[in-house]
């Protein structure tokens, strides 16, 4: 048997061989190097999964991010001035504020290099309002069957009603190329827009933006390529000329990655523990800003006992907002009333509810409800599943309201379990953090859950189910109101104040976004204007001298 | 996975040699049991086990800090690393994770045992009426256990699972679910094999009623490989349970479950690795022991 | 006297087991001459086997350890070989074993297991050598000729059928030739046919012996045949060691052995056959004692109707009518051995 | 015949399992919808989108509509992406399987001479490890193992990527298995590329395995070797090679054969994990996804696809392993 030993050994051996072989030659073969100098690469990663490259269907901030660079609008968001002419050059708008007639550029390109024309972009209305889906919700106020092109550089969009938020809400008309998509429709059951091109779009693009889709993997990544013909900005030597996206759902692999030089930044902000590693690394920068994301618990105003102001008011003198803010989340500016001042203005005289346990308990006595009977309601707070953030504030909120004799806990249910409940006052959970986004920037939107008109919406809001007819009216008037006229701004603070007086919901916070990148990249360092807006890559910049950029693009 | 779910004679099984070195012997509690202990490892995992149900049903008045179970916060230690005052470390809220990794032991024991009561009670009625009345029954019955072999179990589990509406309640029904069709077949196998036996025949012929035979004559003796399966299955069990978790569908946060756990504080990795090594550590531990329990078992029940 | 075949001196046997440790041989001393077959009886579990298997050089240690004595195979000590003499010697040993239906490899046809041995013989223990004769068109045909020619040998009237065949294929008797078959292919000089026919029904038992016996004469074979059955014992077997839990209790000419057994224990043995002249068959009362904790003197005395104080101590073998041994205490020595 | 029935087995089971999880995704509750559209979808376009998902159909139109697309391989729109179910997951298959199959190939190349040595070897020190290993390697729950590989190779030593399938340009297209397709094309850097993302993601798939099939082999090659034929082969002399190598393992194969048929489902069942881990762009992840998210044509395709491959390969590896051994040959 002895001498057998060898044989086995042997080949015991080369298999170990073989394996090693395996997991060492790749790694003295040098990683294809297809950056080219010339042509600075932005490399970063999506912790969300990408589904569909369709502005109407897309519905993350990977998606969003993908969309808002490969798609122009009529107007651009500006975080100062709210919108600024983008395709369209300029717009009239009509005495009664429901007529505009809007001016495009002649020059504008899509990426198959034909012009952009004023039928693309009624088609593209028809198509977003048609489609369902979020975006076509923001502009509903537009009338579908009064599209009017006037001629190919002019058109016309009539409303049903007196819209404030229109111009800001048309960021999410993307304008895309009306005849590409109708080359390339599918069966469908639109009729002679067959399937609209949903099914092309998935995975290819229509747009005009300053980048074109090179390449979409499902399940990997996107390749953006700069639009050598993009006119309406120029061209700097140093912006990206391809950016190549990831998908990588790990948050602590695509952070590893990141400061492995293999991503030059990251999109959303890591764990306050991980912002520590970024803070300590001299060749990391990070950008930190206010955003317009509202934080709030959302409060079902029909189950009782939160249809007692005075047991609400008790609650949010007992959510620890500090705690959130600067322990759960890395900071933040302090949410009075639903609207956010950036967006509200100076409004001075917003009742508030600093955490105070006493003052809780106080409002809790005054309660029309005895201390036993407000034991005996279970008070669920829903939490987003996965949103760890979300849970965590839940367990301080539900901790402080155990010490007052409430009987509370966390649930954790799906993003669509709770917009299924909140449709109903009697399944609306008693408590849904969450945050509004903002999307449009304009009051009006964030108000809408406090009146009739917001109820039972399949949103964490459309759960509230508070309204006072005097607030109904105030931003019912205000709508009618130039926006951003002092007026207007004067009622919208009147009904934030009638709203926080009665506090139908716990305020909390703006939070601010932190954006660790390489130093050799210089980003947005603001709010973009709108969600993502800040991500317009073509706004970015290299120092393409810098040694790190040289040594990452070769990564 | 599969081989514990098709034989009783799975992962390190006793080899015919052993088998035929050993001498004619009487077989006996005694011998059987002298048999068990004296495999080391075995016993081991066995010893592990009776300390995790120990410490799962004292855990509220051991653990070192009993309120970090789920309602507590504690955000000035947050991801503390290993101390004397926290052993393990504490979590992403400041809550100590030996004292969570305690509790989970609850839910993984209850876990094997929810799942495995639920695949047993389906399964094994399942193959002994397979295999004892034959025929077109058994057909459509292996069938069945065949269709339901054909999709991975964590696939089924976490489909079900999520229809269901994700809890790990939940989790454990689908589990056993799903679990079942390893026993059906154990179950099955064996019936065949003793449905000739003497003591069957005789039970028949004098007039015992089907369900008699089946589960008085016949299960007793097929209890063994059962049994071994049985531990063998639990350590994949709570490992497919915790998967469930990790991936969203089992248990929710507070609940102090491992894969849970592991799930929510992956994002602090590597700085914070206590939060998820420790509870990594405490599947990994139960499974290996449920696995050396079920080697030791295996061992006890061989026949000469 | 000629250098014997095989002689095993005072041989003792331990498995070292998860219970304990068997003593499962305590006393085998066991000569084979040159030309000579030569019995080995026994109830099962004796170690008839276990002594094979120690010959064959296949006994498994551990657990098995040999605690004293000594095994002589062709005049050379085994213990002083390396493994490669060792293996050389067993070119010459023809193995027949005890149950030819699970001795073939299902998984081969009869000619590819006859010719690996072949030309595994051949090749002269090296395995380059082997392989490269195995897959070499000529060699193997060599090979397959002289299979073709060692079953007609064993009587096979269509080797080339058989060769063709799957072990699954042949009757029990048939495989049972193809093991004789491959025995010879070594040119052998000593066999050891371990109860060779038990497994096969009696008229083919029969024939099989015969063919044994036909075969060791043609050969020149020198044997040990180890058998329960005392009738095929007298048959073939010049010589007949009877063997009890691990000892050999008595030897010497087979018939003289079986006419007039000495030892209490070959008597009950031969008592134990039954008789064509009627009266029941007397078995042995009792069992095969635990090797864990045998008796300490003749292991037999607990089953023994004649056992006395005197026998709590193991008896010394002694020699009877010149040609005939025992271990018993019944027996005084005639002369010092 | 034999033959022809066993083909008639596998399609009884398909076509139960494809009733099983239809009736399975609709009587369950749970509502798809809002989860396709995400925040902030109203009650019109919810009603909209079911209409056209033909989800307010009665139950047997939708089967019947289902059944007609099992046909031509078509699962319905998948609720979570745009497209149709079976485009995108005869799309990600070839990811999945290039990992299963290298993982399965790893650990059959590693544990099979290990079962091997283990056994011929026992109780020698490769023996024992191979033991314990095979106790400890089925414990790792593979989700932390995948972390903690990932932390060790990928982030600590920077030896190996930790995600994704290729750095570069992926080879052009034939089998969408990118190591054959490169191997195919020629093109050796994509496939070194390749390779070299399998690596981590492989491992963690193949350690279960690798224990499985290691104690496999080794028990039942010491049942071979204990059989009276090695016994009689190394009493006439043969050499422990031959022994070993040709006879025993032989034998031995055919039931790891078996067990690999077994191995296949547990490993699809581990990609779920790992590709979330590796941010691998298979069929797994998009199955883990859907199925968290509710999307009902996706459970049912993802788990068909799945279903037809655990029993295709089911079937190939019962027809090898009765080619492998004349017995069942030559009696069936």
């Amino acid at each position: 048997m002895r001498h057998s030993v060898f044989a086995i050994v042997r080949s015991l051996g080369l298999s170990i061989a073989a394996a090693l072989v395996t997991v060492i030659v790749p790694v003295a073969l040098p990683s294809a190097a297809w950056a080219d100098a010339a042509r600075p690469v932005l490399r970063a990663g999506l912790t969300l999964e990408v589904s569909t490259l369709d502005p109407v269907r897309a519905t993350n901030y990977c998606e969003n991010i993908i969309v808002l660079n490969v798609y122009d609008m009529l107007v651009m968001p500006d975080p100062d001035k709210g919108v600024v002419p983008w395709i369209a050059s300029s717009w009239d708008i009509s005495d009664d504020r429901k007529s505009y007639t809007f001016h495009l550029r002649n020059d504008v390109l899509f990426h198959d290099g034909r012009a952009v024309e004023a039928e693309d972009v009624a088609f593209s209305l028809r198509r977003v309002l048609t489609l369902p889906g979020l975006v076509g919700g923001y502009l509903r106020a537009v009338d579908k069957d009064r599209i009017e092109v006037l001629d190919a550089h002019t058109i016309r969009l009539n409303l049903k009603e007196v819209d404030p938020t229109f111009l800001r809400a048309l960021v999410n008309l993307k304008v895309m190329n009306s005849r590409l998509l109708m080359a390339n429709k599918a069966e469908g059951q639109y009729g002679e827009f067959g399937d609209y091109g949903v099914k092309y779009l998935a995975t290819q693009d229509a747009g005009s933006g300053p980048y074109s889709i090179a390449e979409f993997r499902a399940g990997e990544g996107v390749t953006l390529k700069a639009f050598d013909d993009y006119k309406i900005e120029p061209w700097d030597p140093t912006a990206p000329k391809e950016v190549k996206l990831r998908i990588i759902p790990e948050m602590v692999t695509m952070e590893t990655k990141t400061l492995a030089g293999e991503f030059d930044l990251t999109f959303v902000n890591p764990s306050p523990p991980r912002v520590k590693l970024f803070e300590g690394n001299p060749k990391f920068e990070i950008d930190r800003w206010q955003t317009l994301n509202n934080y709030y618990v959302v409060m079902n105003n029909k189950k009782p006992p939160l249809d007692d102001e005075n047991v609400r008011k008790a609650i949010s003198y007992a959510y620890d907002r500090n705690t959130v803010m600067n322990k759960i989340y890395s900071g933040g500016v302090p949410l009075n009333g639903p609207v956010p001042e950036a967006l509200l203005g100076k409004c001075e005289g917003i009742p508030t509810y600093e955490f105070d346990m006493k003052k809780a308990a106080e409002y809790l006595a005054k309660s029309k409800y005895s201390p036993e009977e407000l034991k005996k309601f279970k008070l669920e707070y829903a939490s987003t599943a996965g949103a760890e953030a979300f849970e965590k504030t839940g367990l301080m909120l539900t901790l402080n309201l155990k010490k007052l004799g409430l009987n509370a806990e966390v649930k954790n249910v799906r993003w669509t379990d709770i917009v299924a409940a909140q449709t109903k006052p009697e399944t609306a959970y008693p408590f849904v953090f969450f945050y509004d986004s903002a999307r449009v920037r304009q009051p009006g939107t964030l108000l809408t859950f406090y009146t009739k008109k917001g109820w039972g919406a399949p949103y964490p809001s459309g759960g509230i189910y508070w309204e006072n007819p005097d607030v109904t009216a105030m931003i019912e008037k205000a709508a009618q109101l130039a926006d951003g006229s002092p007026e207007q701004a004067k009622l919208y603070c009147d009904a934030v104040k009638k709203i926080a007086a009665e506090a139908p919901a716990i305020f909390s916070h703006n939070d601010i976004h932190i954006q660790p990148r390489w130093k050799y990249l210089k980003a947005g360092t603001r709010d973009g204007g709108s969600s993502q807006y800040e991500y317009r890559f073509e706004r970015f910049r290299f120092d393409v001298k810098d040694p790190d950029f040289v040594a990452n693009q070769a990564k | 996975m599969a081989i514990v779910e098709e034989t009783a004679g799975g992962v390190v099984s006793r080899t015919a040699e052993e088998a035929e070195m050993a001498p004619a012997r009487k077989s006996g509690f005694r011998r059987r049991l002298s048999r068990f202990l004296h495999n080391r490892l075995a016993v081991a995992g066995t010893l592990v086990l009776l300390f995790l149900l120990l410490v799962a049903m004292l855990v509220p008045w051991i653990a070192p800090y009993p309120d970090d179970v789920a309602d507590s916060l504690n955000f000035d230690a947050v991801l503390a690393p290993p101390s004397l005052q926290h052993l393990m470390g504490t979590d992403e809220v400041g809550r100590d994770v030996l004292t969570r990794v305690m509790f989970g032991a609850r839910w993984s024991l209850a876990m094997a045992a929810i799942v495995l009561g639920i695949a047993v009670t389906l399964g094994v009625p399942l193959g002994l009426c397979a295999g004892y009345y034959g025929g077109v029954l058994e057909q459509i019955l292996m069938r069945l256990t065949d269709g339901f072999s054909a999709v991975p179990a964590l696939v089924l589990a976490l489909a079900i699972t999520v229809l269901l509406g994700p809890s790990l309640l939940n989790a454990m029904v689908a589990i056993g679910f799903v679990w079942w069709r390893g026993f059906a077949r154990i179950a099955h196998g064996q019936t065949l094999s003793k449905k000739q036996e003497t003591y069957v025949v005789v039970a028949r012929s004098l007039g015992a009623s089907d369900l008699h035979v089946m589960f008085r004559e016949i299960l007793p003796n097929i209890s063994s490989p059962l049994f071994v399966s049985l531990a063998l299955n639990a350590g994949y069990a709570v490992l497919t349970g915790t998967a469930l978790s990790f991936l969203g569908a089992g248990a929710r946060p507070p609940t102090p479950e491992w894969g849970q756990m592991v799930a929510s504080s992956r994002n602090y990795l590597p700085q914070g690795w206590w939060a998820s090594l420790f509870p990594g550590l405490a599947i990994f531990v139960t499974v290996v022991s449920f696995n050396l329990l079920g080697d030791g078992l295996r061992d006890y029940f061989s026949e000469e | 006297m000629a250098e014997p075949v095989v002689r095993l001196t005072s041989l003792r046997v331990d498995f070292h087991t998860a219970d304990g440790v068997e003593q499962v041989i305590r006393d085998v001393t066991l000569r084979i001459d040159p030309g000579e077959i030569v019995g080995l009886v026994g109830e099962s579990g004796c170690g008839k086997s276990v002594t094979a298997k120690l010959l064959l050089g296949i006994l498994p240690m551990p657990p098995a350890r040999l605690k004293n004595g000594t095994v002589e195979m062709f005049g050379r000590d085994l213990a002083m070989l390396g493994a490669v003499e060792r293996d050389t010697l067993k070119k010459h040993v023809a193995y027949v074993p005890q149950d030819p239906s699970a001795v073939l490899n299902p998984s081969f046809t009869i000619a590819s297991q006859m010719i690996d041995m072949i030309v595994w013989y051949e090749s002269d223990r090296r395995l380059l050598e082997y392989f490269r004769r195995r897959h070499s068109k000529r060699h193997v045909a060599r090979a397959h000729d002289f299979a073709a020619e060692l079953l007609g040998k064993v009587q096979i009237a269509d080797p080339d059928d058989v060769l063709r065949r799957y072990p699954v294929q042949l009757s029990g008797g048939m495989r049972q030739r193809v093991l004789l078959a491959m025995a010879l292919s070594g040119r052998p000089k000593l066999m050891i046919a371990d109860e060779p026919t038990t497994a096969l029904d009696v008229t083919v038992q029969k024939r099989t012996i015969d063919l044994l016996k036909d075969l060791a004469q043609r050969e020149h074979l020198a044997g040990l045949y180890i058998t329960h059955d005392l009738g095929v014992a007298r048959e073939i077997c010049a010589r007949t060691y009877v063997m009890y839990a691990g000892t050999t209790v008595e030897n010497g000419p087979t018939a003289e052995l079986l006419d007039r057994p000495l030892h209490p224990y070959t008597r009950g043995l031969v008592e134990a056959i039954p008789s064509l002249a009627g009266g029941l068959p007397h078995a042995i009362a009792g069992q095969v004692p635990d090797y864990l904790s045998p008796p300490p003197g003749c292991r037999f005395a607990p089953r023994c109707g004649e056992a006395r104080d005197l026998c709590r101590a193991v008896p010394e073998s002694v020699i009877r009518e010149g040609r005939r041994e025992v271990s018993c205490w019944l027996y005084e020595r005639e002369t010092v051995a | 015949m034999r033959f022809l029935s066993r083909l008639a087995n596998m399609l009884i089971v398909i076509l139960f399992v494809s009733i099983f999880m239809f009736v399975l995704v609709r009587v369950l509750p749970g509502d798809p919808v809002g989860a396709a559209l995400g925040e902030g979808a109203t009650k019109e376009q919810i009603d909209k989108f079911r209409t056209q998902m033909g989800m307010d159909k009665p139950l047997e139109v939708q089967y019947a509509v289902y059944l007609r697309g099992l046909f031509d391989g078509h699962f319905g729109p998948s609720l979570i992406e745009p497209r149709d179910v079976g485009d995108i997951v005869w799309e990600r298959l070839p990811a999945t399987l290039e990992l299963v199959l290298c993982s399965l190939m790893l650990a059959i190349v590693l544990g099979v001479p290990l079962g091997i040595v283990a056994a011929t070897h026992r109780n020698g020190p490769i023996d024992q490890l191979s033991r314990l290993w095979s106790l400890t390697g089925v414990s790792f729950p593979p989700f932390w193992a995948a972390l903690m590989l990932q932390l060790l190779l990928g982030a600590a030593l920077a030896l190996v990527p930790i995600t994704g399938r290729m750095s570069g340009p992926p080879p052009e297209h034939f089998t969408g298995l990118y190591l054959v397709d490169a191997l195919l094309t020629g093109n050796l850097s994509a496939f070194g590329d390749a390779l070299h993302h399998l690596i981590a993601p492989t491992l963690v798939m193949a350690v279960g395995p690798l224990a499985q099939i290691t104690s496999m082999v080794r028990s039942t090659m010491l049942d071979e070797l204990a059989k009276p034929y090695v016994s009689y082969n190394r009493a006439v002399g043969m050499p422990s090679f031959l022994i070993n190598y040709k006879y025993a393992l032989r034998n031995a194969f055919s039931s790891t054969l078996t067990l690999i048929g077994f191995l296949f489902p547990i490993m699809i069942g581990g990609a779920f994990i790992v590709e979330k881990v590796f941010a691998w762009p298979g069929i797994a992840r998009f199955g883990a996804d859907s199925i968290l998210a509710n999307d009902y044509n996706a459970i049912v395709g993802v788990t068909l696809v799945v279903c037809l491959f655990v029993v295709v390969v089911n079937f190939v590896t019962e027809e090898l392993y009765s080619a492998l051994d004349p017995r069942i040959r030559l009696e069936g």
